[in-house]
């Protein structure tokens, strides 16, 4: 961030810090005092904390503009991407990693287990991309296309209160890529993906503290998937049902 | 096309740098049957490779004043469709003219698109407003060419994934603190583990600094020198997914010239101006406020669009030290063997290029790799399909 | 030139942050969606214990009138009063969240989770508060 | 209970059984009901609210109200025991805890419907 020194404040950041062999019973924090702009990012004060103060802190990122999901950690308790989330005036800002996930070292948590859970849904990455009012299609293009909103970031894992307390639970960013396939299939039978989630570690272990969509930095909503993914799963057992045979 | 693996060569190759070069370099070598181990002081693409704008180049940018360019990436485009099926946006590219020296530019730009084989067609005013709406009204023109939307992290992160599970170590969170030279021979690096605070050597066969704009700061440790000049350039992500096509203005290029869409976001690129250490970017405020000024020349949309992010990027560029805004300096890469440069054997240098042209970097340096220890090794990542993404995460 | 073989190492990652139970209770950092969900396991679980309180108070009834009357003489006396008006919210807010919960949890009206939470908030509190001025105002 | 069988382990194609869920949706359905007659019957229809003794008595003795109650009092254990069920299977535990703790609250609910049932029966007999 180039400011004039005028704009600079001193912010205390308490940044949660660990490294292998640490004892997992007892959490370490550092604190770091950051010069911080008007539009300071966490992410950019974490930069500065690694360039000039401690060069072993380690935490994610690759994009900076809220597109790869890699950064999302626990500021003051509440989830974010740190890429996109304004430092918050005045007092301390508490910087920690994702809950609900394994911790490796400081700010970065281990994701092979999230994926895990994600790549049984099997969701193409690339979807529909709904037209722009009135546009019409290029020559030779007969499918505008869009990444689909998940950028698997996590956060909405670590704000679920059910995750927060059973680490059995599918996680909200798995069901809601299971609820993707099931309503654009693009070519794959999400029949096996949804008899998967109908389950009660997967769709049905949710209350609806809906907190998952209220952290989601990219606009997915998977509160509102897990439940349509409830109503194609009771309906895929209705058909189950009736149908002739029973057991198709 | 099945993957010939080459009986176990016992050659360890160690690559510093964990963006898109590293990775299909990664990629190429253990296809070729080399060992490898690749370190990253920090996350896969945390550099410069991350924070790229996601246009998978036609090359119709550069077909004008870097011919050289604009081939490699239609060719590279067309093999990483085959070898990455499924990850980009294929909407295609408009160049619009606005005003009416873009309209006397065009017909140079479409014959030099051509010549590049790149393929391009007209667009009246009329279908450019029907193709994309928010076009600025008063557009005169355009020219649709083959451009597509790339995730900057995730493409990359294909080749980590086949690396990986072809028997490539890959070490984030790995600082190297040193490289072990003797005589004019580099034989491994001296690494920080970040995770354990341990530092240890990683012995091999041979070096390659691929670390992009980092370059130079890597190649001063083996007494090399390597003429990258980080040319750092300002991007803003603003809310609203404005167009579906790339839109570039119909232009030579200068600042904030390309729209790139990304899910819900849109991406305004880019300036140019040149640093010396690619760690200490900022974000100049002026050059955020032209990505608006010149954004909304081609969508008007972009003026009130709310900010998301804006942030800055070092591209390492190959040229003389006396480059001061970075655009003249050439956009291809090079691929230095420090035994001809510096008369240091066992260390390779690997920069320049674009986010498209990452695969062919890699056949570059695995060619020259393979000349230097003698390896009969021919390249086959134009073929290979390379893993999903998630598939670098599976345990 | 032989190299040091280098064995893949993945470092041991620690435990996640997890909150527990108590991160069910926690209202810091919350937003409606969560409010819903720990007032609806709070009205839970004060109803299941209210269950078992009324069940044991029914139990008087066995022993003839005098028991059972000199406990409603007790049931009127203003504390009593105050836990029915509790209750009476709690049972309001369980029931009325309870359909949402019920439709929106089947995939129905999912998009109007938001305002069938915020009615069943107003609803239940109009309702006590109702009940309240009845309770303790008008006649018994 | 209805779903006895113990959550499958994934991947196992899903719960064979009806989700939890569902039936803690047709029981709350089904107390919104019973809740709504076992409340207005009392406290509207009676005058003074079953304050006094000889009211409840006289309120027993209708058949219809002592089926209502007992269906109410079964469904709204069901629907108690359900809930708690669900709280505790938050926590996470090991599927054979998990099996204990769906046998234990099962049991409870037995015992629960069973005693309400001769407690009215006992009212009803000893009043008359």
């Amino acid at each position: 961030m180039t400011e004039t020194a005028a704009e600079l404040r001193t912010t205390r950041f308490v940044v949660s810090r660990r490294k292998e062999g640490d004892d997992p019973g007892e959490l370490r924090y550092d604190t770091f005092d950051v010069a911080v702009g008007p539009r300071s990012t966490i992410l950019d004060s974490l930069v500065s904390i690694r360039r000039e103060l401690d060069p072993t802190l380690t935490f994610r990122h690759s994009c900076f503009h809220a597109s790869c999901g890699t950064c999302g950690m626990r500021v003051n308790g509440r989830e974010g991407l740190a890429c996109v989330t304004p430092v918050p005036e005045g007092g301390e800002v508490m910087v920690e990693p994702l809950g609900n996930i394994p911790v490796v070292t400081d700010l970065v948590v281990d994701m092979d287990a999230f994926y895990d859970e994600f790549d049984e849904a099997g969701r193409p990455l690339v979807r529909v991309s709904e037209m722009i009012p009135g546009a019409e299609m290029a020559e030779g293009i007969d499918e505008l296309e869009r990444y689909e909103d998940c950028i698997e970031c996590g956060i909405c894992l670590s704000a679920c209160p059910v995750a927060g307390s059973d680490p059995r639970y599918v996680g909200p960013a798995a069901l809601a890529a299971a609820w993707r396939l099931v309503d654009e299939p693009r070519g794959r039978d999400p029949g096996p993906v949804l008899r998967l989630m109908d389950d009660e570690q997967a769709a049905w272990r949710c209350h609806l503290a809906w907190e998952c969509t209220e952290a989601c930095p990219s606009g997915v909503d998977p509160a509102a998937a897990i439940m349509r993914l409830r109503r194609a799963a009771t309906a895929a057992r209705a058909r189950r049902l009736f149908s002739f045979g029973g057991t198709r | 096309m099945t993957i010939t693996r080459l009986p176990r060569q016992p050659y360890h190759v160690v690559i510093v740098g964990g963006g898109g070069t590293g990775g299909a370099l990664a990629h190429d070598l253990i296809l070729r049957g080399f060992r490898v181990t690749l370190v990253e002081r920090g996350e896969l693409t945390s550099g410069t490779t991350g924070r790229h704008h996601g246009l998978l180049h036609s090359g119709a940018r550069y077909a004008v004043k870097d011919r050289e360019s604009a081939v490699e990436c239609i060719e590279e485009r067309e093999i990483l469709r085959r070898v990455c099926p499924g990850s980009f946006e294929e909407n295609d590219g408009l160049f619009v003219a606005i005003t009416d020296e873009d309209v006397a530019y065009e017909p140079l730009f479409f014959e030099s698109c051509l010549a590049s084989g790149i393929p391009a067609r007209r667009v009246s005013r009329e279908e450019a407003l029907r193709l994309e709406p928010n076009l600025n009204p008063e557009v005169k023109m355009a020219v649709q060419v083959p451009d597509a939307t790339m995730d900057a992290m995730r493409m990359p992160l294909r080749f980590f994934a086949s690396a990986k599970a072809g028997g490539a170590v890959i070490r984030p969170w790995t600082l190297v603190t040193e490289l072990l030279v003797h005589d004019r021979l580099v034989s491994g690096i001296r690494v920080r583990d970040l995770v354990n605070g341990v530092d240890d050597e990683i012995r091999g066969d041979l070096v390659v600094n691929a670390t992009g704009p980092w370059a130079e700061q890597l190649a001063v440790m083996a007494g090399c020198d390597v003429p990258i000049r980080p040319s750092p350039g300002v991007l803003l992500a603003v809310r609203g997914r404005v167009c579906n096509m790339v839109i570039n203005r119909l232009h030579p290029s200068g600042d904030g010239d390309i729209i790139v869409p990304q899910r819900g976001l849109s991406v305004v690129g880019t300036s140019s101006w040149v640093v010396d250490d690619p760690d200490d970017l900022g974000v100049p405020e002026d050059h955020v406020e032209r990505m608006y000024s010149e954004g909304s020349m081609m969508v008007p949309a972009v003026r009130h669009a709310e900010r998301r992010a804006a942030w800055s990027a070092a591209r390492p560029l190959i040229g003389s030290r006396d480059a001061d805004t970075g655009r003249e300096l050439s956009r291809t890469f090079k691929c230095f063997d420090h035994r001809e440069t510096d008369g240091v054997e066992g260390f390779v240098t690997i920069s320049g290029g674009k986010g498209t042209t990452l695969r062919a970097m890699a056949e570059t340096t695995a060619d020259v790799i393979c000349r230097k220890v003698g390896v009969e090794a021919a390249c086959q990542t134009r073929e290979i399909v390379t893993l999903p993404h998630t598939a670098y995460y599976a345990a | 030139m032989a190299s040091t073989t280098v064995e893949p190492r993945r470092p041991e990652p620690g435990p996640a942050r997890r909150r527990g139970f108590v991160g069910w209770f926690d209202p810091r950092g919350r937003r409606l969606g969560g409010y819903a969900f720990i007032l609806n396991r709070l009205s839970g679980i004060g109803l299941v214990v209210y269950l078992y309180m009324h069940l044991v108070i029914l139990s008087l009834l066995v022993q003839g009138p005098g028991a059972w009357d000199a406990f409603v003489e007790i049931a009127l006396s203003p504390p009593v009063l105050v836990f029915d008006v509790v209750l009476l919210a709690g049972m309001l807010f369980h029931g009325l969240n309870g359909i949402r919960v019920g439709l929106v949890g089947m995939g129905l009206v999912v998009s109007r989770q938001r305002a069938l939470f915020i009615a069943a908030f107003v609803v239940a509190g109009l309702v006590t508060l109702v009940g309240a001025l009845r309770i303790f105002g008008g006649e018994g | 209970m209805t779903t006895d069988q113990p959550a499958l382990e994934r991947p196992a194609a899903g719960s064979r059984g009806i989700p939890a869920f569902v039936v803690q949706v047709v029981t709350g359905v089904a107390l919104l009901v019973l809740l709504a007659l076992h409340m207005v019957a009392q406290h509207f229809i009676v005058p003074t609210g079953l304050r006094f003794y000889d009211d409840v008595i006289a309120w027993l003795g209708n058949p219809v109200v002592v089926a209502v109650e007992v269906a109410f009092l079964g469904t709204v254990t069901y629907h108690a025991l359900l809930g708690v069920r669900a709280i505790l299977f938050d926590f996470g535990f090991s599927e054979r805890t998990e099996r204990r703790i769906t046998n234990v609250l099962v049991v409870v609910g037995i015992v629960t419907v069973v005693y309400g049932v001769a407690l009215l029966a006992a009212i009803i007999n000893a009043a008359s």
